[in-house]
């Protein structure tokens, strides 16, 4: 069957009033940049529904991609027709017999443009009652048809559509912001991003990298999330802050029971940094509870004095389990499972303190100067931006 | 050179060549070496997986690489048997696989497993009614080959798929070897568990395969060792040889849609000419088959004699698989379709390429009744 | 760049790679079909098994040839086991085998089987009098390796193979991948039944390798199908990889002789050098070991940081082997040769090549020394 529509609906964002056009219009823009690859299609925008021209363009493709794109609540290829019962008929008639494996059906009407001479109900019985005559074998069941056909009769035209298909929900990205993801080569940090996201803001990441202590492969990893993560939005840009001096300071200096809050602190200090000079206004962790030493209620306010961002945390309250099936569900387990350590491994003392005392990080840190490190690892970073890529990269993809 | 063996091995593409090679020198790391060579091979190997998967349109984590179609067939077999033993030893398959097949199942009977062979008809397919007979509470595995290497005939992988899904104990492999590039399956929609890919069938090299295994299925290592490859086929990885496979399943996948069309209205042709001719009996069957092999006997003619008649033109067909076609004697394969002994010793097979062109196939054509006549005058 | 880690993998040889891609265009028909295309491959197949076998001093029937020493390993002892498990299920090997052996060993006691492993002494060796002990009425197989991949101890293989030699209903198999091209073994002297050898480590390309098996020795097959290669390894044959390997194990078996006198050198200047760096404990044994492997520890710093630090100029050495250097933990061979468990988890491993030169291994010792310095500062 050639469709030559695919018809997106909105969901949630429609309930927000004047926002609305802010939204849509965000929306339009990432449904354009992220089937980019599809040249020949075109978004046309609508109040209540959004609709991408195939022009001869691969709908199951599209679709897929479509899926990654937040602010859809579901989607369905559709096939436009003219306002006229005859083209109704005969164009529905060639959609059910060219589906494969449909012995029912059911047909739904609506009818938004009054002037069609026929109401819904009746339209529903004209148009079955036809398709029951034309094809053999074939009946109808209300409850659970194999196929259904939906017929939209709208003012400018009819859009025979067949089943609808999930999309991401939530809000489009670029609707909410930016914000710093503290990304991390573990399970939390990527999925904390995707709810972000989720949300409709727009990230950056920054990550800590300490060579020799930590392998490119750590790196690698890293940046392969980042590209995960890129799928939801345009693209990411990663910082990557080479951390080694730093840590080995702080492991030479402060006592060991306490090393860990301060490297995290110090990460805080320049994650906070890192963000004012982009103009961003919240960090982002995949902090949750309970889960390692650092994640305490005490831990977490001894870090999070070191700065008045908002720090957004959205794994707070899961269970690692939850945690663990939104990874696998957005494909980003595999790669957070590999198996090279990140910073936070580096030095681990042989016992940190579950429940450090913030005047005590405070004096320590006091003794010593980590001003002009902090000033030097802000001048070194390498920032690189990650982009969804839908094919193989140049060099490998030459390759394969 | 006419050359129409195919399904016996193909020629490389050049450019699968070049990638093994740009691959064996730029990235001859151990992919499981922690320095950054190692990296770069993990990497590619990483990249060809994922690319492997999606052509296959499953996980790259069911992606296991393997040396070729015979490893592959072999490791699904002996793998579930040797697994799965406790839960039954009853295994199912067909009067008409591949020796890889066959001849494993062989091996398992000798370690005290049971095996059905499923009769074929004349078209050379299994009966859906006959293999739900034959399904019993301790059949850990039905065996099933997508396109048959001798006669091209397609198997309906589907609906077997859904009887074999409706015993839960039991496994669906298919050899998916003469298939790939050339008739599509969709490994998921038929409950297919595991499936046999070999490279040299598709312009790939010889010595690369890949051997699907579903997630959720565990099979008995052939290769234990450094755990590569979910720990069903150790080694260290070809990573060369794996990037070559995928670039030559890439290719066949892009070409199929196209191949198919050309090939199935060059073998229609030749079918149609052949059957003009005495003697000759077409083994093909007309419905069901695969677009690239044609089969047919010539009554009363030597098969290894017109090979090698027609090879003083340059053209080069085969007698049966290569694999059998040391033992002069009868085509299993032919005889389980129900065929006379004098056509089961006479069998030949044309097998094409996309790079076979329409007027190869008529000179192959006007040679061959050339041959058939001045070998018949002598045969008398 | 400075390549130490060759008992990984090595790179390919050029020519070895030339050799490979002439024959995937030249001889690319399937070996086994009757018509001259598959007769030139197959003519090429024979020169190459005969070389293989001179090459070995054997005959050229009891060259099997494999993808590789993981293969190998496992088609030598699964197909013995499977194949003689009436005359008994006892298996001897030692403690400090590849994980291809052990692995193996283990998944043949998941089947049924008894193995023990024959501990080692400090300097990884095997005792022939432990072995004398353990040897029973129902052992079918002992399998030791020639020169271990960590360490490079040599084993005794002849004096094995005497004692084997006693026990009529008792096989030897012999892994021979790090010893092929480096220290020689005689085959038949040795009264070796089987002998593991693999392409990519001798400078020849992965996913090839060689199984010798003995004429008289009857392997359960791991490839059933077309009966290639004596029935034990059936399969479309590589040729093209098959020459390949050929030709790397000419090439290595020329320059053997100077490349031990070379290595030897080299080991024994860097084992003096880094005898004088504190921290550093040195776990390749002074005798009886391979000349191109020098096994070390640095006590209390981790390997891989060490191997990081190196890459920063270039150098790549390796944690242990490569198969098992992703898990983070001891070495199974150090911990087997009695070693304490920080010297255990700190292994690191020098591998060197024929392309090996001093000034690299000289430069290597002086960014050792400067990277331990470092490390050790921050680490206190
Ligand atoms: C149907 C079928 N299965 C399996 C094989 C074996 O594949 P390979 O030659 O790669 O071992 C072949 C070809 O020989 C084949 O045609
Ligand atoms: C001693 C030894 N045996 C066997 C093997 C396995 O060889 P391959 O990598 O060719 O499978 C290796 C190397 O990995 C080895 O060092």
């Amino acid at each position: 069957m050639q469709y030559d529509h695919i018809v997106i609906r909105y969901g949630e964002l429609t309930l927000k009033g004047r926002n609305r056009k802010l939204f849509t219009t965000q929306l339009a823009k990432n449904v354009r940049q992220a089937l980019r690859n599809f040249p020949a299609i075109k978004v046309d925008k609508k109040r209540d529904r959004m609709y991408i021209v195939l022009n001869g363009e691969d709908p199951e493709a599209i679709m897929d991609r479509c899926q990654k794109i937040f602010g859809i609540q579901n989607m369905s290829v559709a096939l436009k027709v003219e306002n006229e019962e005859t083209a109704i008929k005969e164009q529905a008639l060639k959609l059910l017999t060219e589906t494969e494996n449909v012995r029912t059906f059911k047909v739904s009407t609506k009818r938004s443009n009054k002037e069609f001479p026929i109401g819904s109900q009746e339209f529903n019985q004209v148009l079955g009652g036809y398709l029951l005559s034309n094809i053999d074998g074939i009946t109808v069941d209300v409850h659970q048809p194999d196929l259904e056909i939906t017929v939209d009769i709208r003012s400018e035209a009819t859009y025979l559509t067949s089943q609808k298909v999930p999309g991401a929900a939530g809000l489009p990205v670029g609707s909410s912001g930016k914000s710093l993801l503290l990304l991390s080569g573990g399970i939390d940090s990527p999925v904390a991003g995707y709810l972000t996201m989720k949300r409709g803001v727009q990230l950056e990441a920054i990550h800590f990298h300490s060579p020799p202590y930590t392998s490119e492969r750590a790196k690698e990893k890293v940046l392969d999330l980042a590209e995960k993560l890129s799928f939801y939005g345009h693209s990411i840009k990663v910082h990557i802050v080479p951390f080694t001096a730093l840590q080995q300071k702080i492991h030479r200096e402060i006592p060991h029971g306490y090393s860990m809050t301060v490297m995290r602190r110090m990460m805080m200090r320049i994650s906070e940094a890192v963000a004012e000079q982009e103009g961003i206004l919240s960090l982002v962790t995949g902090e949750s509870l309970g889960q390692v030493a650092s994640q305490t209620m005490e831990s977490m306010h001894a870090i999070n004095a070191v700065t008045n961002y908002p720090v957004i945390r959205p794994l707070v309250a899961m269970d690692k389990d939850e945690i663990i099936r939104i990874s696998e569900e957005i494909d980003m387990y595999d790669i957070s499972i590999r198996p090279f350590e990140d910073c936070c491994t580096v030095f681990v003392p042989k016992q940190p303190k579950t429940k450090p005392k913030l005047e005590k990080v405070e004096q320590f840190e006091a003794n010593i100067e980590f001003e002009p490190d902090i000033q030097e690892i802000l001048s070194a970073i390498e920032t690189v931006e990650i982009e969804a890529k839908d094919n193989q990269e140049e060099e490998l993809g030459d390759l394969l | 050179m006419i050359y129409l063996d195919n399904s016996a091995t193909t020629k490389p593409n050049p450019q699968v060549l070049d990638s093994f090679t740009k691959a064996s020198t730029g990235f001859f790391g151990n992919a499981s070496s922690i320095h950054g060579i190692g990296m770069d091979a993990e990497r590619l190997l990483r990249k060809s997986r994922e690319q492997a998967a999606s052509l296959l349109e499953v996980n790259p984590n069911e992606i296991i690489f393997t040396s070729g179609g015979t490893e592959g067939n072999n490791l699904a077999i002996k793998g579930i048997a040797l697994e799965h033993q406790n839960r039954g030893k009853h295994i199912i398959t067909s009067a008409i696989e591949h020796p890889s097949v066959i001849e494993t199942c062989q091996g398992l009977e000798a370690l005290g497993f049971e095996v059905t062979y499923l009769d074929v008809d004349e078209s050379g397919l299994v009966d859906i009614d006959n293999l739900k007979k034959e399904m019993r509470e301790d059949t850990i595995l039905v065996s099933i080959m997508h396109v048959n290497n001798e006669i091209g005939t397609i198997q309906p992988i589907k609906e077997i798929g859904e009887v074999v899904q409706s015993y839960p104990k039991a496994f669906f492999h298919v050899d998916h070897v003469q298939g790939y590039g050339k008739v599509p399956l969709n490994i998921q929609a038929s409950h297919v568990d595991l499936c046999t890919i070999s490279g040299h069938k598709i312009h790939g090299l010889k010595g690369t395969g890949v051997l699907y295994v579903k997630q959720t299925v565990k099979l008995f290592s052939l290769a234990h060792g450094g755990g590569q490859e979910r720990r069903i086929r150790s080694g260290t990885e070809n990573v060369a040889g794996i990037v070559s496979l995928v670039k030559a399943m890439r290719l066949a996948k892009e070409k199929q849609s196209e191949l198919h069309k050309k090939l199935t209205n060059l073998k229609h042709t030749l079918m149609e000419q052949l059957q003009t001719l005495n003697r000759v009996v077409i083994n093909t069957p007309k419905f069901a088959s695969a677009p690239h092999i044609v089969n047919f006997s010539v009554r009363g003619l030597k098969p290894e004699v017109v090979i090698h008649a027609l090879e003083d033109f340059e053209i080069f067909i085969s007698t049966k698989s290569a694999c059998s076609s040391k033992s002069a004697d009868e085509s299993a394969v032919l005889i389980a379709c129900g065929k006379d002994r004098d056509i089961a010793i006479s069998g030949l097979r044309v097998s094409m390429s996309y790079e076979t062109t329409k007027e190869e196939v008529d000179y192959f054509f006007q040679k061959l009744t050339e041959v058939i006549k001045k070998l018949s005058e002598v045969m008398g």
